[in-house]
């Protein structure tokens, strides 16, 4: 093991597939000459050369197509968005024509396609710049998705991603790109399956659901939640939001019988509702508590640094839910 | 450079036949309720997908909108298959789950229809790309509409194919309406062909009701793309003589304009041209008419003696494995 | 009262908004000289004229996002989709631009706009053409939504909308089109809140929460329930996704402890979770069972008839549910 | 046709100058961490949006993408309430709450601020049909870079402004590159205002150095709309100083395109304009960029002091009452 950036992650995991499959090429705006507008793609234009990372012009629309029409044909395209934010333009393409193909040719045309970059609010962009966009696309059957938050699981995802045969969307964390981990050697083939969650610290008093973003701050919480409540968390980060790991979460909240969930998106049909929703069902009888989530506060992103901290969720909010789930 | 093999000028305009006895079995079953969903018929417009395919090779990528039955059977998918999948039954071209706006053979080479407007034309471009980078010499034949010209995939994906010299045919098929919208009323250009101008794509207009035309425009374009690739935009100018879709009674247009249409019918044109060179009998034409017919009525039965495609395949086309 | 039809009711709303207010006006493809792809604006272009009933071109973003321009500046603008899966080439001007611009200009700018249109599967339009937005748009703050089941809510709901001064969203039903339906006179000004639920039955072992599309099925099956299992079910039409009428809900719910959610749209992340959520967080100790959604199936959707049918909810499925949660 | 009253020349020198000391100090600011997100710098263009509206009425609608401070400030929004913007402060021409990307002021007609690419362009074309539609003789002003003219957005925007014939100069700001994406990477065009053609735009080539220039052609165009509304493109070639944004060492370009530029500098050179024409004296010049650089630090004390918007209302800013 050796300790990298998950920028690293991501860019050794685009380096190792594009040298394993001469039909895996990356696309998308800077990611070629200027090495990526956050660097991830640093080197590979002089490795790979020109045909193979490839910069477009501002169309995403445009180039997110043409990667679904290479994939059609056999290529393995991943386009990157240079923030998920940008991805709204290319909508249609995302959820009609990637992940509809299957069905509607009968079964003949598989999309093996992988969009990735930044997701969710960084740091004061605004409200065009800092969408959430994982409940959006996982309410698309036919895409997968995956939400890294350390430089293995970005590593190993977004290698799973890239040999997968269905659309798969990598959604990374603009704040984490330079956040260091362990990872396994460069000759080991580190591969993590998409729809495995992974608990990221163990505990018995309840179980904090996150993923992306909202891992080190539940990790953080948990952490003052032993300090100065003796409260035992498990942090459970899902990894993936679809498939969603619904034997994980049952898992735990068999133990602990109370959640609270920490996502980075909007509350409403957010992943936390979803998540809410299938533990209700399935374990009824089993919870001591309402389930609880965090989530932004409903509205729009403001620049203001204040009023941006005060919509995000946070370790104290995520502290205040599980005190109350706790002590209900 | 690699000519395709000239396709047989009779055996084209039985195919054009097969084509419109096709769609006319279809609107009946349609009206019979046999079909659902949208159903957009391509009568009228027949030698324009037949020019193309006779000057290309079969395996070159072809792309299509949702008016595309014609398409799929012009690259050799069979009329049961195509009317199978109108029926939604398991042996269709789409094994019942595309329907009508959704036909796919990835066997002939028939990359979809495709049904929201011009969200298939970065596909092509990207098939386009596929080839280069693989260094075929295929060409993609991408289809749409004069309604699909004002929305933004069309523009970004014609950028995209000049800007990396991709060998793709945008081919227009101008029929001069999208739904009840006629091309002055949808277009702030007096001819489309222009817009090609805007990306430095050379474009040429081709009148689309004379296969002979079609073809051997398409054949220039096709091999000049062969040696370097490059984009292209043909503007085929052609005519529905049906409504949009099997709802639309077509009121927005007169019975004039229609008129003068039929009056240029590709099928009669082509026959006109063959006979006048004598490659044609009538017995032969009426022949094969008949023949058509019967293919189409043999789609039918086909059809309806097919099978649904099972229910406990529901979940089989959501994922494939890795 | 009289009886009328759906269209008609949306009919009569454009017609006496359009003429009490000179700034409001309609556009869309096919809105006028068609009279409407589904003649909902029968009539509409004679009426008022090519000034305010406007033909566009197939240029979805373009349109939608004039009508955010001319919303900036004073018009009240209401854009027809044809359909709302036709809004996805549209994502980024109703998600971006729409619901953000208050915001981003410290409240200067606020945009009176309405998004109209039939939304969720209809009848064998395939994958590209049944989609069910309204958890896709719920999720943005910002965003009002709402989805009238009968003419009444159509014409009251409608008509609220265009003079609400935010962006609203109606999401009509393609498949009730033609459905009858009790309304007020004409000379009655009927307006319905956005954000307000109807008990459209009323029951007392069971709440079926439902709205659009679902609300004929809810009542169809709260009929059989009655007769063949003697369970009383409660039809709750929420009418509104958002604002959601959580009281309302807690009232119905307060009363039969059981909850089945039935929904026109795709499960994961969808209307049904949120509403899920919001319940056992407000009412954990006042369920007697799990809540359970009734839902699309999570596939793209086929054309085939029969397997159509099997991803939609049905009676079937949810008498099922709601035996379920009744002897649970 | 009513022409607008011309505006004093020395004037305009002078906001020339106050935007660019004004975006110097944001500059520093942003480096010691005043100043959060993104910041895009429009030093070097400032002829583009002071030569437009020199041409043009107070009250014609101005709406332009993220590179927007000069936007502000040339329609007469304070530096107190622009740098306060940087600063997230409730004093800020958007509260605070917009940032550098979303400035707005409704007062002075400044109609943002956008930074999603193009998105803004349908927008213009909006408020174009607003004037229209109330028989206003308002332009609309349309600012974006020449990365904007391969979005799907601006495509379907053209179309629309000219099939509707609405009163709107789309502006291409072109300083030759998108982030490190240079022109002839992005667009299959040599020249960008050839692409106005395929929507039947009129289309000006303008020295975006040159505030004369840039004047006197928008004054011809503007006017020629007045009377009559109708679409108009305006290639403007200008040039950044700065990278793209403040994190962006631009090294994707050369010291010499630079400094050619540089030389051709848009303040320097309607400095010397006006001095060969012994309307401005040294001493003026001097004292004009003294107080611009006066405005531009007191502005930072303004920002300073002033108070972050209130935490209560948070909620405030997601929906009006009706
Ligand atoms: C994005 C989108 N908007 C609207 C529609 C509805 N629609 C289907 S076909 C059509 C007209 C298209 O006309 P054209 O491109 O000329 O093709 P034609 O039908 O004449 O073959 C419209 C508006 C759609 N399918 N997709
Ligand atoms: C749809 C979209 N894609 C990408 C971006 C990221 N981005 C912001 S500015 C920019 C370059 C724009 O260049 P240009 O239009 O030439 O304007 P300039 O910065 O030169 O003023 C890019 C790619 C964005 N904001 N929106
Ligand atoms: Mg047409
Ligand atoms: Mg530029």
């Amino acid at each position: 093991m050796r300790e990298i950036t998950y920028r690293q992650a991501l860019n050794e995991a685009l380096a190792e597939e594009l040298e394993r499959d001469p039909n895996v090429f990356l696309m998308g705006e800077e990611v070629a000459e200027y090495n990526g507008a956050y660097k991830v793609s640093q080197g590979l234009l002089e490795r790979f050369g020109a045909k193979r990372i490839i910069d477009t012009p501002i169309s995403e629309n445009g180039f997110a197509g043409m990667g679904v029409g290479a994939a059609m044909v056999g290529l393995r395209p991943i386009i990157e968005f240079m923030t998920f934010s940008f991805s709204f333009v290319a909508f249609d393409q995302v959820v009609n024509n990637a992940p509809n193909m299957l069905t509607m040719s009968g079964g003949q045309f598989n999309i093996p396609i992988t969009f990735r970059g930044p997701n969710g609010p960084a740091h004061q962009l605004g409200a065009t710049h800092s969408h959430a966009t994982e409940c959006l696309y996982a309410n698309v059957p036919g895409l997968k998705i995956c939400t890294p938050a350390t430089p293995r699981d970005a590593k190993g995802l977004l290698k799973t991603a890239i040999r997968d045969n269905n659309p798969v969307l990598v959604l990374e964390v603009e704040l984490l790109y330079s956040s260091k981990g362990m990872v396994e050697e460069e000759d080991v083939e580190l591969l993590i399956p998409l729809g495995e969650a992974e608990v990221k610290r163990e505990g018995s008093d309840v179980t904090i659901i996150c993923y992306a973003q909202t891992v080190p701050l539940a990790l953080a919480a948990a952490k003052t939640l032993e300090n100065e409540e003796e409260i035992s968390a498990e942090v459970l980060d899902l990894r993936s939001i679809k498939p969603l790991d619904l034997d994980a979460i049952l898992n735990s909240v068999s133990k602990t019988h109370r959640v609270v969930i920490v996502e980075q998106d909007r509350p409403f049909c957010g992943v936390g509702a979803e998540v809410s929703y299938r533990i209700q069902k399935e374990m009824f009888d089993g919870l001591d508590a309402p389930i609880l989530r965090v989530a932004q506060e409903d509205v729009p992103m403001p620049y203001n640094e204040r009023l941006e901290k005060a919509v995000l969720p946070s370790a104290e909010k995520l502290i205040a839910a599980v005190k109350k789930v706790c002590y209900a | 450079m690699s000519q395709p093999e000239q396709r047989d000028e009779v055996e084209m305009l039985s195919l054009m036949l097969l084509i419109r006895r096709f769609e006319e079995r279809a609107s009946q079953q349609y009206q019979a309720q046999k079909i659902g969903g949208f159903c957009h018929l391509y009568i009228g417009q027949e030698a324009v997908v037949c020019g193309t395919v006779a000057a290309v090779r079969p395996d070159d990528y072809l792309i299509t909108a949702y008016r595309d039955h014609a398409h799929a059977l012009a690259r050799g998918t069979s009329a049961n298959a195509c009317m199978a999948e109108l029926f939604g039954k398991a042996t269709g071209c789409s094994r019942g789950l595309g329907g009508s706006m959704h036909y796919f053979d990835r066997e002939h080479h028939m990359y979809g229809g495709h049904a929201i407007v011009a969200a298939h034309v970065p596909l092509a471009v990207g098939m386009a790309f596929a080839s280069k980078y693989r260094n075929e010499d295929r060409v993609t034949l991408c289809f749409f509409g004069d309604g699909a010209i004002n929305q933004g995939s069309f523009h970004e994906a014609l950028n995209l194919a000049a800007l990396y010299k991709l060998p793709v045919v945008f081919i227009c098929e101008n029929n001069l309406f999208a739904m009840g919208t006629s091309v002055e009323r949808s277009t702030s250009l007096k001819e489309i062909v222009d817009r090609a101008e805007g990306y430095d794509i050379p474009g040429t207009v081709i009148d689309g009701m004379n296969f002979r035309e079609v073809r051997n425009k398409l054949a220039e374009i096709v091999s000049s793309i062969r040696g370097d690739p490059h984009p292209a935009f043909a503007e085929v100018r052609t005519y529905r003589y049906r409504g949009h879709s099997m709802s639309d009674p077509a009121s927005y247009r007169t019975k004039e304009q229609l008129e003068k249409y039929r009056l240029d019918d590709p099928i009669t044109r082509l026959r006109a041209q063959l006979t006048r060179e004598e490659k044609l009998t009538n017995e032969r034409f009426d022949q094969m008419d008949k023949e058509a017919k019967e293919t189409a009525l043999a789609s039918v039965k086909f059809a309806e003696e097919s099978p649904d495609p099972p229910l406990e395949n529901l979940y089989d086309y959501t994922y494939v494995g890795t």
